[in-house]
């Protein structure tokens, strides 16, 4: 079975997951108890008006009438109209998508360049200072609640040193901030997943044989240990990713970064059904997609998951 | 013929929070080049620990306790890891016991081969790809142009072992450290590998040390055989010689078991393999010894010399 | 006999007691493990103050000898609210995690030892819920249920369940192909009884360890759905909504914060620690490795 | 002589590798038309190197695997069709090769042994059962000592006894030992192997031995059955077997096994090992080992030679004869 | 592998140390957690001049801003420019600088000229006849005139626009005099008229009215002081000033609306100077503000905040509702919990409304409080449950927990209910007997300064849920009467009289725990001049600000 099947099979597996969950999100999100007329209107509102924008947006008519009408207007490559903007949803998402993509991957990235070295060095002296500076900052990073994290560096980068940018989105140097107090929180994860996988590759076989060979200890250290490591690494990044995308809620609202969390969060407080869908339909398929991605990834790295996986297929 | 190797009262512990295993305890032989030195015993007995002291890849919480390995007139417990890389891969060749788990997954097997030239000759893997196809073509490969892209994955167990071998062969070693390199296999393809290791013995020169579990193959290929029961040489004596006249009643058990008398119950050795951190005082075979006289629980056997043959049992001892 | 077979039991228990003890770092984080448990049935009586008595003319006071650790905003003492705390957040996160595990635990068995339909149905199902949104989760449960401790349970349990169908039907496909599963075939034992007396033990290593993380997780879910407004409703002093609702002193009047953060953190790397011990000491083949010799 | 199980033209494939969602698979014929009977008291040896067949056709004789085509009869019964009575079902038992994967790790002798007594006799009374439990262990050389230690704690020939007193505790008339001494030490392999001997007598049963070490089969068994690819390609009794093989896989088997030279086999320096077997998914379109044969001739390539009779007692499948 | 060591657990426990105390010692106030001296307010007797906190100099020389951008942190994105779609007060605020109405308010809350010079009130309240200012442009170029402004009202009375306060501003339609005259009829008499034309009727160029029809207006084309330039959603809107104002030029060039949602983050941004100006701040951070040298602007606002009664069980006795009343002590919520961020009324609406009438406080007594309930039969107290949105008003679920204390301390035991917003008003919407709460702490803020808004919103009886959201479900045919006539008077005086009798009868009934105004709190950089506060305390224009 070649890589093109596998991909075709993996995405039609993914569309079904997907289905699934588009049901389900439709429903969740419908059931919602609120009524977005009065949220548009506000508490004050007449009651008139209140119908008036309640018929307008359709929210009258039976749920599986409203149901029928978003699946049609899906099929014509519509998302529907957001309530709160009343624009086209996807020109929201489109909007929001870039800051979304750039804060996970520069906070991924940031991530992965920081807990990789440390991990391997931890793996290499597992009784050293470094090792266990990894098991610090893996259990510290990720017990501090985000926006703690998130707040102490404004305070003491923004407000204290002037250094950087409190919050918003206007330059590269306003990335800098999310991303850190994300990567913090991902770092020590990922650092004990190198770790981990860099001493099981240490004490693999083949590793044996290599030095059987009088390879050169950074031979070893590079063709054999660290490419073996690959997946599970690459495993705890790409689900670390796959979070991220769908938007790092807290950390946004902390930093005023408008990517797509903050949006999740603003369409579901605002009960505004065709932007909170479209979203979540959004974090949903990123997600299935990232795993697929991964699974590809995996075969590419290694040659044996890569017979596995298309056998399983 | 000349030594190339002598091992001399080798001790390799294992210091764990446990105890102290004793895997290797007061082991002396020597290998002259040329021969093909078996060594056989069961799980535990300390033969690959052995191995492993020979080739320098003894890892934590291994040590070498005490004792002297003088490999041509080097010795090499007292080598640094740098002078101990030029040396393995070019003059002390492993063939280990699992071709799957000894080959790294990810790369082609012809990469894994030339990896050798590129750690002693330098340059990348890469030059050395027809090198490795004559090597292929030595331990004869079929198909060795397609194998030398192969991933250990798609190879039998056979081929994978055919690969491990040719690089042990790559740069003609003085010695050949083969730690159970057919106990994986089927006996059709044991059979064949055995005779290829026998070939490229007598066109290299190369000394071979075999290590098994089975007596039954030694019998065949070694020159000489040494049998550990226990971190403790019992015996050790020309093939001939084991197989026609075990003198040590460790041997003589494990010969009975190996040669079955048709539809009769067979002789057996009782009881089961002891703990190294805590074994028997004493000889360490006595508690499943048919012979054992009382002393053999209180004195622990020396190493005497009975006819030119070698052997540990205070049967043997005045 | 039987007296001698549940010595042996024990004895086994011990073993794994015995390898964790040797980490003094894992039995450390167990203590403070242990102490916060405790602290689940006694902490209301040890509490020097009532945790809901009010009077905002103290409210806000830093740590005097008093208060040891100060008020909170309305002048609560905020050590007898953490103390009678301990029991909403340790109780939210050991029951959703023990309730999603156990969910998780029963559907990833099913799953991995009955293959076939029952597999594909589990699995399709479960990437579902793996793809969707905890937040969403949330809000839902919170806007039908109302925010409460049942809520944030459910929401926790339902989003932490698809790990352990994932790790257990894994395991189990380790398990079924073991032979002692195909003797238990062969007595004639039916499939009920070969997943739970054959299969089941069998992975309950990774479940337990896995449980112990997200414990801490879960703490944390917790107090992220406080920052959002999604936690358990005042006056209840959980840890987590103490945490959210005390955020905006954190630069005011820090201690109303720091304080519940820095015991939820203790706890979190407590669990988190105290996974990493477990995981060691379970883990079969580190303890047969020292068995061998 | 009856035969107390018959297996007709028995065949199990397994998927091996995919098209898409399903179309085009492929398939591994890991049993791929075994006719065989199994005489009632015999020892039947079952000899093949790996991927031969030799387990799976042993699970299937266990009732462990369902066959895709062909029939099992025991006793003229259509096995899987009656394999739901317990009575029926506690007739025949395995034991496999590995010791570490053959006892539940979590349960003590006592609960693995127990569990088997009453899975045959629910509603015995605990006295009696511990006083059949101990019966057991004594049959089987182990003390009431071993009743509270754990698998972690027993070696691994006392893990074979304990998984052999398990499948004796049902009272089977037919055990499966699949390879049960290749993973114990040489030195403790010969207590295992008379103690089986012994119960084969005091229980009568019929054991079907599966192992690739010819000399094991010298010392144990009845009968030989020779596998290749998937099927049986030599039948006959023991002795006549290693003195006298007919199919040139036979002798090349003999030839390179070093065990089977020491009870001293036939040997020839013809059939010299060499090759390897071909894969189960795609197999040569005749005689399977016509890769490897030194005498294959032309039509061993495209004829197919069948399992027939060759005198009274055996068989073999070999164009050449 | 033992991932773990002994020394490990020190470094851990070191560094969240570290860490803890970081934060700590970087956070601490100036005086650690001072109990904070309560602000003094005086409640006004009279209606209250609304409170412009740094009022616009005369300026001697001519305005020179220092400065030409002015960044203000704001914490929700706009939703729509649409001038017709407008809801959100803080949308209002930005578009309101591009766009301008007929008639505005002084800074008194008076009613006074602007697009239009004059206008005329026919005798049947009917009809405005509105005459304009000539020579005003729209930034596109458009004239503004009386046609514009029909296109305006007709776009405001289409019913397939989605114009969600359409009920607010009653129009029928309009008519062109001449090209400067404009007729604006009313369906009904509606008293407050001009102020719902100031409020809501924003006036749009026709040609983009004409481009977009009923859809959603996407291009915000007025004829303000300041022309608009972008808005990237969740980020940032930036408006540039017109240099062709019809009016005093503004001295800023261009204000960046920055959109920061949460406000510890806004007190970072104005901290660390990143924004000039800062909406909402949380009321804890007010000493941080000051003392770091910057403007704590506070002015009160349109929003009363109270805990609706629901006539049900006990509490559907006066006595008990009052008893209540004096339970809460209000001064001490507005010092301690909302930092002095609130005002004490003494009647259900802001005292800066047109309508108020003050009435005898409800004073902090404990003891008066346990005789009422004494007197109507529960000296034991009872049990009642309290709903409350989170993060709706300022400190909003503090104040429910000090309520919840305070009524304990009578023996009335207070179950807290949280909800989010949308939730939270779905449940208040339920009709009566579905509802199963007993209190509900709400804010009512009107865009208009005037008691109709307030009073007829929250206690006329067909207001009440599911209808609309008079959360008391307070149901008197008296005042609903007086509410009623009050509506359609066209007399300002008597409107007052009709409104104070109302409230009399509101205030004795007491389906409230009146609670405060609240007040908001904005900060600013300290040489930010000029800006104004709008009369409801929720609108800050800039088009006079100037950096010194």
């Amino acid at each position: 079975m070649s890589l093109l099947n596998y991909t075709v099979y993996r995405l039609a597996q993914g569309f079904i997951t997907f289905l699934g969950a588009f049901l389900l999100i439709f429903l969740f999100v419908r059931l919602l108890p609120g009524d977005p007329a009065r949220l548009i209107a506000g508490p004050e509102a007449l009651e008139e008006d209140i119908q008036r924008i309640r018929a307008h947006l359709g929210l009258d008519r039976p749920l599986y009438e409203q149901f029928i009408t978003y699946m049609a207007s899906l099929l014509r490559g519509d998302l529907g109209t957001s309530i709160k903007y009343g624009t086209p949803v996807l020109e929201e998402i489109l909007a929001r998508l870039p800051y979304t993509l750039a804060l996970a991957f520069v906070a991924e990235a940031l991530a992965v360049s920081v807990a990789v070295p440390l991990g391997v060095l931890a793996a290499l002296k597992p009784r050293s200072l470094v090792s266990q500076l990894v098991s610090v900052l893996a259990v510290v990073g990720a017990s501090l609640p985000v926006f703690w994290t998130g707040l102490m560096l404004i305070f003491i980068f923004s407000v204290e040193l002037r250094l950087l940018p409190s919050s918003g989105a206007e330059s590269p140097k306003h990335i800098i901030l999310p991303s850190a107090t994300l990567a913090f929180f991902l770092v020590g994860n990922l650092a004990r997943i190198t770790r981990a996988a860099v001493m099981e590759s240490l004490s693999s076989n083949h590793v044996v044989t290599a030095r059987a060979k009088g390879l050169s200890f950074n031979k070893i250290l590079v063709r054999h240990v660290l490419r073996n490591s690959l997946i599970p690494i690459l495993t705890v990044a790409s689900v670390q990713l796959g979070a991220l995308l769908g938007g790092a809620v807290v950390t946004e609202t902390v930093f005023a970064w408008p990517g797509i969390g903050s949006l999740l969060i603003d369409s579901l407080f605002f009960r505004d059904y065709p932007l909170a869908q479209g979203v979540i339909m959004f974090t949903v398929g990123a997600f299935i997609l990232i795993n697929i991605v991964t699974d590809i990834l995996y075969a590419l790295v290694d040659p044996r998951v890569r017979e596995i996986l298309w056998k399983a297929a | 013929m000349s030594e190339l190797l002598k091992v001399e009262a080798l001790k390799v512990y294992y210091r764990l929070p446990q105890g102290v295993v004793r895997a290797v305890d007061e082991v002396s032989f020597s290998l002259e080049r040329g021969e093909v030195l078996g060594i056989a015993g069961e799980s535990g007995s300390g033969k690959s620990t052995l191995a492993m002291a020979l080739a320098g890849l003894l890892r934590p919480p291994a040590v070498i306790e005490s004792g002297r390995i003088i490999f041509d007139g080097l010795d090499l417990t007292k080598l640094g890891e740098g002078e101990w890389r030029k040396l393995r891969g070019r003059r002390i060749a492993v063939i280990f016991q699992d071709p799957g788990t000894y080959l790294n997954p990810v790369y082609t097997s012809g990469f894994q081969v030339a990896e050798v030239y590129e750690a002693h000759r330098g340059g990348r893997a890469s030059r050395y790809v027809e090198l490795v196809k004559d090597l292929y073509r030595k331990v004869k490969m079929a198909d060795p142009e397609r194998r030398v892209h192969s991933y250990p994955h798609q190879m039998s167990g056979g081929m994978k072992q055919r690969v491990l071998i040719s690089m042990a062969i790559a740069e003609k070693p003085d010695l050949i450290i083969a730690d159970e390199p057919t106990s994986a296999l089927d006996v059709t393809i044991q059979a064949e590998i055995v005779e290829l290791l026998k070939e490229l013995k007598s066109e290299t020169g190369s000394s071979i040390i075999f290590i098994t579990h089975d007596l039954a193959l030694l019998l065949e290929i070694a020159d000489r055989i040494m049998i550990m029961y226990a971190g403790k040489m019992a015996e050790l004596g020309r093939s001939s010689e084991i197989r026609d006249n075990p003198l040590h009643p460790y041997t003589r058990g494990l010969l009975s078991v190996l040669k079955p008398e048709r539809k009769q119950k067979l002789a057996s050795i009782p009881g089961s393999i002891p703990s190294l951190i805590d074994p028997p005082k004493g000889c360490r075979f006595h508690p499943r010894c048919p012979m054992a006289m009382p002393e053999c629980s209180r004195v622990e056997p020396r190493t005497v010399k009975v006819n030119g043959r070698t052997v540990s049992c205070l049967l043997y001892e005045g | 006999m039987t007296k001698r077979i549940k010595e042996a039991k024990r004895k086994r228990l011990l073993e794994v007691w015995e390898a964790f003890k040797a980490n003094k770092v894992a039995l450390a984080a167990l203590c403070i493990v242990a102490i916060v448990i405790i602290l689940t049935p006694i902490g209301s009586r040890i509490a020097p103050h009532d945790p809901y008595d009010f009077n905002l003319a103290r409210a806000r006071q830093p740590p005097s000898g008093e208060h040891v650790l100060g008020t909170d905003e309305l002048g609560r003492d905020i050590l007898s609210r953490l103390l009678v705390g301990a029991k909403y957040t340790v109780g939210i996160s050991v029951v959703s995690i023990v309730i999603g595990a156990s969910l998780g635990t029963l559907l990833g068995l099913i799953s991995g030892y009955k293959g076939g339909l029952w597999d594909s149905l589990i699995q399709r199902v479960n990437d579902v819920l793996l793809a969707f949104p905890t937040i969403l989760l949330a809000i839902a449960l919170v806007a039908f249920k109302g925010p409460g401790v049942s809520s944030l349970i459910l929401a926790i349990a339902v989003s932490s369940m698809p790990v352990y169908v994932r790790l257990v039907r894994a395991a189990v496909l380790q398990v079924v192909v073991e032979d002692y599963v195909a003797a238990a075939k062969l007595l004639g034992l039916s499939s009920w009884r070969i997943m739970l007396r054959h299969v089941l033990p069998n992975v309950m290593s990774p479940v337990i360890v896995q449980a112990t993380y997200h414990m801490g997780l879960a703490i944390l879910i917790a107090s992220a759905l406080g920052f959002l407004g999604l936690g358990v409703p005042p006056p209840t002093p959980e840890w987590g909504s103490m945490i959210g609702t005390g955020k905006v002193y954190l630069f005011s009047a820090p201690h109303i914060v720091v304080f519940p953060g820095l015991f939820i953190s203790v706890t979190i790397i407590a669990f988190n620690v105290l996974g990493d011990g477990l995981r060691d000491a379970l883990d079969p083949r580190a303890r047969a490795m020292l068995r061998r010799f | 002589m009856e035969a107390v199980v018959r297996l007709i033209d028995v065949r199990k494939y397994f998927p091996a590798g995919a098209g898409i969602l399903g179309f085009g698979r492929k398939y591994a014929r890991a049993v791929d038309g075994v006719s065989l009977d199994v005489y009632g008291g015999e020892v039947l040896a079952l000899v093949g190197e790996s991927g031969s067949g030799k387990s799976t056709l042993g699970k299937i004789v266990a009732g462990l695997l369902e066959p895709d085509g062909g029939k099992v009869l025991y006793r003229g019964e259509d096995l899987f069709r009656i394999l739901g009575r317990r009575d029926v079902r506690h007739k025949i038992q395995a034991v496999f090769q590995n010791p570490d994967s053959s006892l539940n790790p979590r349960l003590t002798v006592f609960d693995t042994l127990s569990e088997a007594i009453k899975a045959r006799n629910p509603k015995l009374g605990n006295s009696h059962l511990l006083e059949e439990i101990v019966k057991l262990l004594k049959v089987m050389g182990l003390s009431e000592d071993h009743l509270v230690k754990y698998p972690g704690e027993l070696s691994g020939g006392e893990k074979q006894r304990i998984a052999i007193a398990r499948a004796l505790a049902v009272e089977p008339e037919i055990l499966v030992a699949d390879e049960i001494v290749s993973s114990v030490d040489v030195s403790v392999r010969a207590h295992i192997l008379n103690l089986l001997m012994d119960l084969k007598e005091m229980y009568k049963l019929t054991m079907i031995f599966i192992t690739h070490d010819m000399g094991l089969v010298w010392a144990v068994a009845d009968r030989i059955a020779i596998m290749y690819t998937g099927k049986i390609v030599e039948e006959g009794p023991v002795e006549e077997v290693f003195k006298d093989p007919l199919h040139p896989y036979t002798k090349m088997l003999l030839t390179s096994s070093p065990s089977a030279k020491l009870v001293g086999a036939y040997v020839d320096e013809k059939f010299k090992a060499r090759g390897e077997p071909p894969s189960p998914i795609d197999p040569p379109k005749g005689c399977k080992f016509v890769t490897r044969c030194p005498i294959a001739t032309k039509e061993c390539w495209t004829q197919e030679p069948p399992l027939k009779p060759v005198s009274a007692n055996r068989k073999a499948a070999c164009l050449k004869i | 592998m033992r991932a773990i060591s002994r020394s490990m657990i020190i470094a851990a426990v070191i560094l969240v140390l570290i860490v803890v105390l970081g934060f700590y010692l970087v956070l601490k106030p100036g005086a650690p957690a001072p109990v904070i001296t309560p602000t003094p307010v005086t409640t006004p007797t009279t209606p209250q001049t609304p409170i412009t906190p740094t009022p616009t100099p005369t300026p001697v020389t001519p305005i020179v801003s220092k400065k030409d951008v002015l960044r203000v942190a704001i914490g929700i994105d706009l939703d729509t420019i649409d001038p017709h779609g407008q809801t959100t007060t803080v949308v209002f605020n930005v578009v309101r600088h591009v766009y301008e109405t007929l008639v505005w308010y002084d800074e008194k809350g008076n009613v006074i000229p602007w697009l239009a010079e004059r206008w005329e009130i026919s005798p049947d309240g009917l009809t405005y006849t509105f005459y304009l200012r000539k020579g005003v442009k729209f930034h596109d170029g458009a004239e503004f005139d009386a046609y514009a402004v029909k296109a305006n009202v007709d776009r405001w009375t289409d019913p397939t626009v989605r114009v969600p306060l359409r009920g607010q501003l009653p129009i029928k339609g309009a008519e062109v005099v001449d090209k400067y005259t404009v007729k604006i009829y009313f369906k009904e008499p509606y008293a407050p008229a001009l102020r719902a034309i100031a409020s809501y009727l924003l006036i749009a160029s026709p040609k983009v009215i004409e481009k977009f029809g009923n859809q959603t207006i996407t291009e915000a084309i007025g004829t303000g002081p300041y022309k608009f330039v972008s808005w990237e959603k969740g980020k940032k809107v930036v408006l540039e000033a017109n240099e062709g104002y019809w009016g005093e030029k503004p001295y800023i060039k261009r204000i960046e609306w920055l959109i920061i949602p949460d406000a510890t983050t806004r007190v970072a941004a104005l901290l660390a100077k990143d924004v000039d100006f800062a909406y909402n701040l949380p009321p804890t951070d007010i000493d941080r503000v000051k003392t770091a040298g910057f403007q704590a602007v506070t002015p009160l606002s349109n929003r009363i905040i109270f805990i609706a009664i629901l006539p049900k069980g006990p509490l559907a006795d006066p006595k008990v509702r009052q008893a209540l009343n004096y339970a809460v002590d209000k001064q001490a919520i507005i010092d301690y919990v909302l930092y002095g961020l609130g005002v004490d009324t003494n009647a259900p609406l802001p005292s800066h409304f047109f309508g108020y009438a003050r009435m005898t406080p409800y004073d902090y007594n404990v003891e008066k409080a346990r005789k009422l309930l004494a007197e109507a039969g529960y000296p034991q107290g009872f049990k009642v449950v309290l709903l409350h949105p989170t993060g709706r008003y300022l400190q909003d679920k503090q104040v429910a927990e000090a309520v919840q204390a305070y009524l304990s301390k009578i023996g009335v035991q207070v179950e807290l209910r949280t909800m989010d917003w949308p939730s939270f008003v779905k449940e208040v919407t339920k009709p009566l007997e579905e509802k199963t709460y007993d209190m509900v702490l709400l804010g009512w803020g009107p865009l208009v300064a005037d008691a109709h808004f307030t009073l007829h919103g929250q206690f006329h009886s067909k207001q009440a849920p599911p209808k609309g959201l008079a959360a008391a479900h307070y149901s008197n045919p008296e005042v609903d009467s007086l509410l009623e006539q009050a509506a359609r008077e066209v007399d300002e005086a008597k409107r007052r009289e009709l409104y104070r009798r109302a409230i009399e009868i509101i205030w004795q009934d007491a389906p409230w725990i009146f609670l405060y105004v609240q007040k908001w709190f904005y900060g600013s950089a300290a040489n930010l001049k000029g800006f104004m506060v709008y009369i409801d305390g929720e609108q800050i224009f800039f088009h006079k600000a100037y950096f010194d």
